[in-house]
């Protein structure tokens, strides 16, 4: 195990109604997923602007996953259709101009889907890893 | 700049196991605006708000930070908290670093780095918070129950008595749901109808109760205070305000070949038909699969028969809107199907039945008047046998059964078997089980008077395979405390069926935006603390559609909704979720992007003269968000392109500057 | 060479100057050489007489200015509009930009614009350009005469033109044309078939020469922002310069995103940028992926429709199978 | 004078290289740029570049300093670094004529050390014009294409390639090709001047007259109600000011890196809405204002500070890029009419 | 190091693809059993003596091969534990250690009964039909 042996930076906006309680039921059954995965709640994940994805990528994150309700279970009716919208354009642009794809993604995770919360968290930390740190996104200013 | 106090909670040993608080209160000390941070053992308790209360007053903190467990369970502790001394409530920011912390990273290094991290993002967005003061909205003093089960029933009938008007909508023509076809009922065994009649009755007579029966919720609107709700009431044929219910028309009506849903389809019934004698309301009903006259436009005998003329063969389906204040759900459950379960010969045999079709065998209103007889050759059944668990307790990815247990079949199971050894002690009973789950008041005993006095035979092992041989059903199960292959040839086999939420629960789910499990039971807000209510506010559970349970518990939930809908009813104004969209006139297009994404159409456009930064003065349109209809989803801030639509709470600034804290 | 002569326009001008039913006419002006034209207001009917300019380097689109201009008095103003930036004027009416009732819009057919970019890269010291249908003759000070095929000429935008069709006029001088099934996503194609590599390289070169002028911005009928997120210091966007590679990318895929489902595909952004970088194909992506996953849609084809962005069905694609839908496509 | 034959023109970019660093103009699929020379890139003959080479001295951006904030404590680093020295090969007489007018701007009291220093380190080795495009008029503020400033004057013959030097600068960097360059008389140079003379005269723009303008003409100028027309199209864009050589107006900025703070300069555009924002808000509000701010500077402000000297150089870059071609040909004509005929 | 007895419980359970642990005890595929009688340990009795680890005695014991490979206990176990591949892997245990073949194959003719279908080609059939 190499000393600085490489770890991504995961930012994973949350809804709070479906997936942020997902987040705290992985917490209650005690399931494990990696410490670099840090969520910020968002009432709905409608409410996740590029900007800010571009924002967190920017200041080096290196994956940034997207949780919101199963589409037709979200608390406010219509809020993840317009994020599947949204992230489906956004990420195809992001691919259009050559940034890895694995680095961004939309998972739909339920309140009583806690363990799946779990395995999608090791799953992206693994794939975000397996790329290695942001290249192609990063601004040099904010890197240490 | 902020003055801003962090406070990091133990919470005991299941944030300090695995975090070091003290490193994380010290790490915080340095963050810019903080100038007070500290630990303690356990933060929401009354010595800890106490803390944050002195620390308030001392400091005189414009701002605070609590690092303890997610802010689902205690946001609302720490901002009366808050409140209580005086801050605004909205200054207050949790940092989740139990569940989404300690309780998920073992290392304590790691779990320290990571909660300081999060409390530096809290620090963050408390450092651009903005005191909010909640709107209010009006509540409208009615309630909604949809499901006529004793559960809705039950709750109707305490909201009403507390002085509130209550609709029932049930789809049924009459109220009652699956208790009204239970013979006896555990573990006083007490007749089913005797308890539950009374109780329709009582809703009947009850002026404040309103029964949309035969009818169905299509579509439901608003917010809680405010929801609108539009019932379609099935066409029924029959004027109800006329029909007196005197069954005239049932005995005359020609066409008498239809199942009885009632009695399961083990006997008939009329086209036009009152499903059992108690009903409420006592109305007659048509069947338009199965009448001539709606069908083929011959025949007309009910119209003729009917001396009080309420047969109208016009009538249409109609859709009522009402506006409501609560919603609550009762839609109760539904045996599973047998079809899949063809190794106990469900549906090669008629002598192999489900419990609820012996509770109607076993019932006087029955098909059989009462004296149990096989429904084959209507038979007095000598060996009787049956088998726990058939479709509950299966493995996940089976799609053949539940994985869940479902709590109520060995307990009628006992009541079965003892009901039968009391009534025809020359029949033999057997029990094959796996365990035998009676727990509750007097349950326990119970059972073991089945065993003990009634001489039931309960054998420890599952039943392998039954097969049908001459009018004999030869099944094969194991006995694992005798260890050896059991035969017995029955005749009668009584599967325990797991029960599942009723089929229209998932497209209500979705009218109500609440949310559900993977097995279709309604999620409530919190297991332990909020049993009865759903994460979406205004709506609550009552009974079976929660998950599986008995009656009394049931009857008991069904209270506890009434008066949670009793407490919200009684308000005047609901103090509304100050987390609202508004939008900065200067810089909005009036383009109505956002009033396109808007689900509530909280968004309204004016026009407004401006003085424009070119020294003149226009006519713009501009957005204006009805603060009590907003629910503070944030659509309308990432359409709206100028971002003059911000969140209040959850401003862009404040989401990125907690992006930036996070990502330092 | 256009269709409709330069007579034609100048006498319905002056003649709807004369009856009053406007109060001043956009148009194009004539300037220094034969192809800077200037967009001008004009309020004479003598002013149009010796200044008015209809030809081959009238790219302009008038939508925009309609915002300010409408704001300044009661009376109705005319306006010229080719079949493109039709698209862009009902496109600001979807979004109340402006009163229609203060407009006078009089369509004109056009079979392409002259692209200067392309003409100042065939020749030097131009001195005259003169377009007689095919082809086009360019006089210049030293080389002599250089004539080249008008096809050559063309800007991306003409040569796939998307529409002939005025979807917006009060009044038609000559017939409507009709919409076109023009190829313009194959240059989307051909780079979505590139590697992630060579896309990466490719739009690392192009958009590194970003000078952040703003003039796709200000140019753009579909960004009308009255403030800018890139203007506004407490945006968290706030912008001037790109002062590395990331604020480069960052400004055009915003931008992109905010015009996506609204940008009618005019290529105004790729006709004024300095630079010359082909800001046409982020907008084509984003219009070319709407179009595959949410049907076809186009901007400005008729008032008041919504846009795929601010709208949604329960079965749209995930996006991460839009996104692993491009390896294939 | 010097010579060198257009054949061996490579190794004389390949001495230079040796102990600086060269850039020249190359073609581009987009017209030509400064870039780096490595062997096997040629010298692109196109008449000019597309952005001016204002950038080698006042780059768009340009870190100034960096702040590391603990709790109440700032501690300032000063990020300037030492430029290596350089060559700009290829600059026409335009672009060096805009070099002195930025002189003018930074190296006035109190100097501005970054662009002392850059200026320092650069030679400026600037290349006559020999084919002019229709959009010059660099001749309108007395700037004699054939015979540009700068430290080396060069000049591209059909065969050979002659270098004069004129500064200390120069000589240096002429005394140091010494062996591969050998003397020459100015016969050729000068018969080229005078053919590239008389085909400036011919010029489209030529007559084209500035001394309506320059020093003290600001009342005269400031109400014209032609302003209203000139600038009621423009898209207040920053166009003509990034691509313009003489611009010189920065804004300063602080970005938050997370771990401290840089505060850098970049280009700002007069054009803009927030050009110049101050407490009291922002001076100019309408476009009109802006659009007369930015041709005044050029042709009456400037050189009322700066004894006469006009701060455009007639490069003709904005005639080119203007969105809608709307620039200072135009404003001068319409504003100083009658002095071109 | 796992001693012997684990060794071959681990073997079993990654031979056969199935988890023990996941068996209620609920008896129904020994319910099911044709050959239930025959057997001296029944097919519940196998997968608890495989958690157990108590492999030895399933080996020596004849019940390993009463089993008729009929799937039943397979296809109605409510937990999705397999039995019959548990005993397959018994069995395939007790094959690979030398000399413990149940039968030499000159035992094979005289077993044969006409009429019966092959028992391999009938339980190779439903083995691998699914």
């Amino acid at each position: 195990m190499q000393v600085n042996e490489y770890k991504p930076l995961i930012v994973a906006f949350c809804c709070n109604w479906c997936s942020y309680a997902g987040a705290d039921l992985a917490g209650n059954n005690r399931l494990n997923y990696p410490a670099d995965v840090k969520i910020i709640r968002v009432p709905c994940s409608c409410r996740v602007n590029p900007m800010f994805i571009l924002r967190a990528f920017q200041r080096g994150a290196d994956g940034v996953i997207l949780c919101g309700c199963h589409p037709g279970d979200c608390h406010y009716t219509s809020g993840n259709y317009y994020t599947r919208r949204r992230m489906a354009l956004l990420f195809s642009m992001l691919d259009y101009l050559g940034i890895e794809k694995e680095r961004t993604r939309v998972e739909w995770v339920s309140a009583a889907e806690g363990a799946k919360f779990a395995e999608t968290m090791n799953d992206f930390a693994k794939t975000v890893a397996a790329l290695g740190e942001n290249k192609r996104l990063e601004d040099l200013r904010c890197k240490k | 700049m902020q003055r801003i106090g962090v406070f990091v909670c133990h919470c005991g040993t299941n944030i300090a196991g695995t975090v070091d608080v003290k490193a994380v209160a010290e790490a915080l000390k340095t963050e810019p605006g903080v100038v007070f941070s500290t630990d303690y053992q356990y933060m929401c308790s009354q010595a800890g708000q106490d803390i944050i209360k002195k620390a308030i007053a001392e400091y005189n903190l414009t701002g605070i930070v609590v690092c303890s467990c997610s802010p689902r369970m205690h946001e609302a502790t720490f901002r009366k908290t808050a409140a209580a001394a005086g801050l605004n409530p909205y200054m207050v920011e949790i940092a989740n670093i139990r569940e989404q912390c300690s309780w998920v990273h073992k290392e304590v290094p790691i779990g320290t780095e990571k909660a300081i991290i999060l409390a530096k993002a809290a620090v963050a967005k408390v450092n651009l918070n903005a005191p909010l003061t909640p709107g209010e909205s009006p509540v409208t003093k009615r309630a909604l129950v949809i499901g006529g089960g004793i559960a809705g029933i039950q709750t109707a009938l305490d909201i009403a008595d507390a002085g509130f008007p209550v609709d029932i909508v049930e789809t049924k023509p009459t109220i009652g749901g699956k208790m009204a076809q239970l013979d006896k009922t555990f573990p006083t065994l007490d007749c089913a109808a005797c308890i539950l009649t009374p109780k329709m009755v009582d809703v009947a007579q009850n002026d404040k109760i309103r029964v949309f029966s035969y009818s169905e919720v299509t579509e439901v609107g608003g917010f809680v205070g405010n929801f609108e709700v539009t019932i379609k009431r099935r066409a029924r044929y029959v004027k109800e305000d006329i029909c007196t219910g005197c069954g005239l028309c049932t005995e005359k009506c020609p066409q008498k070949k239809v199942p009885n849903e009632f009695n399961l389809g083990m006997d008939n019934r009329s086209a036009i038909y009152i499903p059992f004698a108690q009903a409420v309301p006592k109305v007659a009903t048509i069947d338009p699969n199965h009448c001539m006259k709606l069908k083929t436009g011959k025949c007309g005998v009910c119209s003729k028969v009917c001396t009080a003329g309420a047969i109208d063969y016009e009538a249409k389906d109609e859709f009522v809107k009402e506006k409501y204040g609560a919603i609550v759900v009762a839609t109760g459950f539904n045996p599973i199907s047998m079809e899949k379960f063809d190794e106990f010969a469900y549906s090669q045999s008629k002598d192999v039945i489900t419990s609820l079709e012996l509770e109607r065998l076993m019932n006087a209103a029955g098909p059989t008047g009462g004296t149990l007889l096989r429904p084959s050759d209507h038979e007095h059944p000598h060996t009787i046998v049956f088998v726990q668990c058939v479709g509950s307790r299966c493995e996940a990815c089976a799609e053949k059964g539940k994985e869940y247990c479902s709590k109520i079949c060995c307990m009628y199971t006992a009541k079965h078997a003892m009901l039968i050894r009391d009534k025809y002690p020359d029949t033999e009973v057997y029990v094959f089980y796996i365990d035998v789950r009676t727990p509750g008041k007097n349950f326990d005993e119970f059972y073991r008077r089945a065993v003990e006095e009634y001489g039931v035979h309960y054998i420890k092992g599952m039943v392998g395979k039954v097969s049908p041989e001459g009018n004999k059903l030869k099944v094969q199960g194991s006995d694992l405390i005798y260890g050896r292959q059991l035969h017995i040839d029955a005749d009668l086999v009584v599967l325990a069926a797991a029960i599942e939420p009723d089929k229209s629960a998932r497209p209500l789910a979705t009218m109500l935006t609440a949310s559900m499990d993977t097995n279709d039971f309604f999620t409530e807000a919190h297991p332990k603390l909020r049993p009865v209510e759903s994460p979406t506010a205004g709506v609550f559970l009552s009974g079976t559609c929660q998950g599986p349970k008995d009656i009394p518990e049931t009857v008991s939930q069904a209270g506890a909704a009434a008066s949670k809908v009793i407490g919200l009813l009684c308000k005047d104004k609901l103090t509304g979720n100050p987390c609202v969209a508004h939008s900065d006139e200067m810089m909005c297009n009036g383009c109505s992007t956002c009033e396109k994404v808007c689900p509530y159409g909280a968004i309204s456009y004016v026009d407004k003269e401006f003085r424009m930064p070119d020294r003149t003065t226009k006519v713009r349109r501009v957005a204006v968000v009805n603060e009590a209809v907003c629910q503070g989803c944030g659509a309308c801030t990432v359409a709206c392109m100028s971002g003059a639509m911000d969140l209040k709470g959850f401003m862009n600034k404040q989401i990125m500057a907690e992006v930036d804290a996070i990502c330092k | 060479m256009q269709e409709i002569k330069r007579e034609v326009l100048v006498n319905k001008a002056s003649e709807l100057l004369k009856n009053g039913t406007v109060d001043r006419v956009f148009g194009w002006k004539k300037g220094e050489f034969d192809y800077d034209i200037t967009p001008a207001l004009f309020t004479t009917a003598e002013d149009i007489e010796n200044e008015f300019v209809w030809g081959d380097f009238c790219g302009a689109n008038f939508s925009k200015y309609l915002i300010k201009e409408t704001g300044k008095s009661e009376n109705k103003v005319l306006v010229f509009l080719k079949p493109c930036d039709t698209y862009s004027f009902n496109q600001l009416l979807t979004e109340h930009r402006f009163d229609r009732e203060k407009v006078y819009a009089v369509g004109v057919p056009c079979n392409g614009m002259l692209d200067t970019g392309k003409i100042k890269s065939s020749a030097e010291g131009i001195s005259k350009v003169t377009d007689n249908g095919d082809k086009v003759v360019i006089e210049t000070l030293f080389d002599g005469e250089i004539t080249l095929d008008r096809n050559e000429l063309l800007p991306d935008r003409c040569l796939n033109c998307k529409s002939k069709k005025h979807v917006a006029y009060d009044e038609l001088l000559g017939e409507d044309g009709a919409v076109l099934d023009s190829n313009r996503f194959d240059e989307v194609e051909k780079l979505e078939k590139m590697t992630p590599d060579e896309r990466f390289a490719f739009w690392q070169n192009e958009l590194s020469r970003c000078i952040r002028c703003n003039a796709c911005r200000d140019v753009c009928p579909a960004c009308t922002c009255e403030k800018c997120v890139f203007d506004n210091p407490n945006s968290g966007v706030e912008n001037k310069a790109a002062t590395n590679e990331f604020e480069e990318k960052m400004f055009h895929i915003i931008r992109a995103f905010h015009v996506a489902g609204r940008c009618t595909d005019c290529g105004e952004c790729s006709r004024v940028c300095p630079q010359h970088i082909p800001l046409h194909l982020l907008n084509r992506k984003f219009i070319k992926d709407i179009d595959s996953f949410y049907g076809e849609y186009q901007a400005g084809a008729e008032v008041g429709s919504r846009a795929p962005i601010v709208n949604y069905t329960t079965e749209d694609i995930e996006p991460g199978d839009a996104v692993r839908r491009n390896e294939n496509a | 004078m010097r010579k060198i034959s257009l054949k061996k023109i490579d190794s004389l970019f390949s001495a230079i290289a040796e102990n600086s660093v060269l850039y020249m103009p190359v073609d581009t699929k987009t017209g030509a740029k400064f870039e780096q020379w490595e062997n096997g890139k040629e010298l692109s003959d196109s008449l000019n570049t597309v952005r001016s080479a204002k950038d080698f001295f006042f780059p768009q951006t340009e870190n100034l300093m960096d702040f590391k904030v603990e709790g109440k404590k700032i501690e300032v680093i000063d990020s300037r670094s030492e430029t290596e020295d350089f060559v700009v090969f290829g600059v026409r007489a335009c672009d060096v004529k805009s070099f002195d007018v930025l002189d003018k701007v930074f190296l006035a009291e109190p100097q501005d050390s970054y662009y002392k220093n850059r200026r320092e380190h650069g030679v400026i080795m600037s290349l006559a014009c020999t084919k002019p495009n229709e959009t010059c008029f660099c001749t309108t503020f007395r700037i004699d294409a054939a015979e540009p400033a700068g430290d080396v004057v060069c000049y591209k013959t059909d065969d050979a390639f002659y270098m004069d030097a004129k500064t200390e600068k120069g000589k240096k960097l002429l005394s140091a090709l010494e062996g591969i360059t050998e003397a020459a008389d100015d016969t050729a140079v000068t018969e080229q001047q005078k053919l590239t003379r008389e085909r400036m005269s011919k010029l489209p723009l030529a007559s084209l007259k500035a001394d309506a303008f320059g020093n003290g003409k600001t009342k005269e100028f400031f109400d014209r109600p032609e302003w209203k027309e000139l600038s009621e199209s423009c898209l207040g864009c920053g166009t003509c000011t990034f691509v313009c050589p003489t611009c010189q107006c920065y804004d300063i900025k602080d970005f938050n890196t997370g771990h401290g703070v840089k505060r850098f300069r970049c280009w700002d555009s007069c054009m803009y809405s927030d050009f110049t924002k101050m407490s009291a808000g922002q001076p100019r509000l309408t476009q009109l204002e802006r659009f007369r701010q930015r041709f005044m500077h050029k042709l009456v402000y400037f050189p009322t500070n700066n004894d006469g000297m006009f701060s455009c150089v007639g490069c003709g870059r904005c005639l080119a890029k203007c969105p809608i071609q709307m620039n200072i040909v135009k404003v001068m004509k319409k504003l100083g009419g009658n002095s071109n005929g | 190091m796992l001693d012997k007895k684990e060794l071959l419980k681990e073997q079993v359970i990654r031979a056969s693809g199935v988890n023990p642990l996941k068996c209620m005890r609920c008896g129904k595929c020994s319910g099911t059993c044709p050959s239930y009688d025959e057997m001296e340990y029944h097919p519940h009795q196998f997968v608890y003596m495989v958690e157990m680890g108590d492999i030895e005695t399933l080996m020596k014991s004849e019940s390993v091969y009463k089993c008729l490979s009929c799937f039943a206990c397979v296809e109605r176990c409510p937990r999705g534990v397999e039995p019959a591949k548990i005993i397959e892997a018994v069995r395939l245990e007790a094959i690979r250690q030398k000399g413990n073949n149940h039968m030499t194959a000159n035992d094979i003719p005289e077993k044969v009964n006409d009429d019966i279908p092959q028992q391999a080609i009938m339980s190779a059939m439903r083995k691998y039909s699914k």
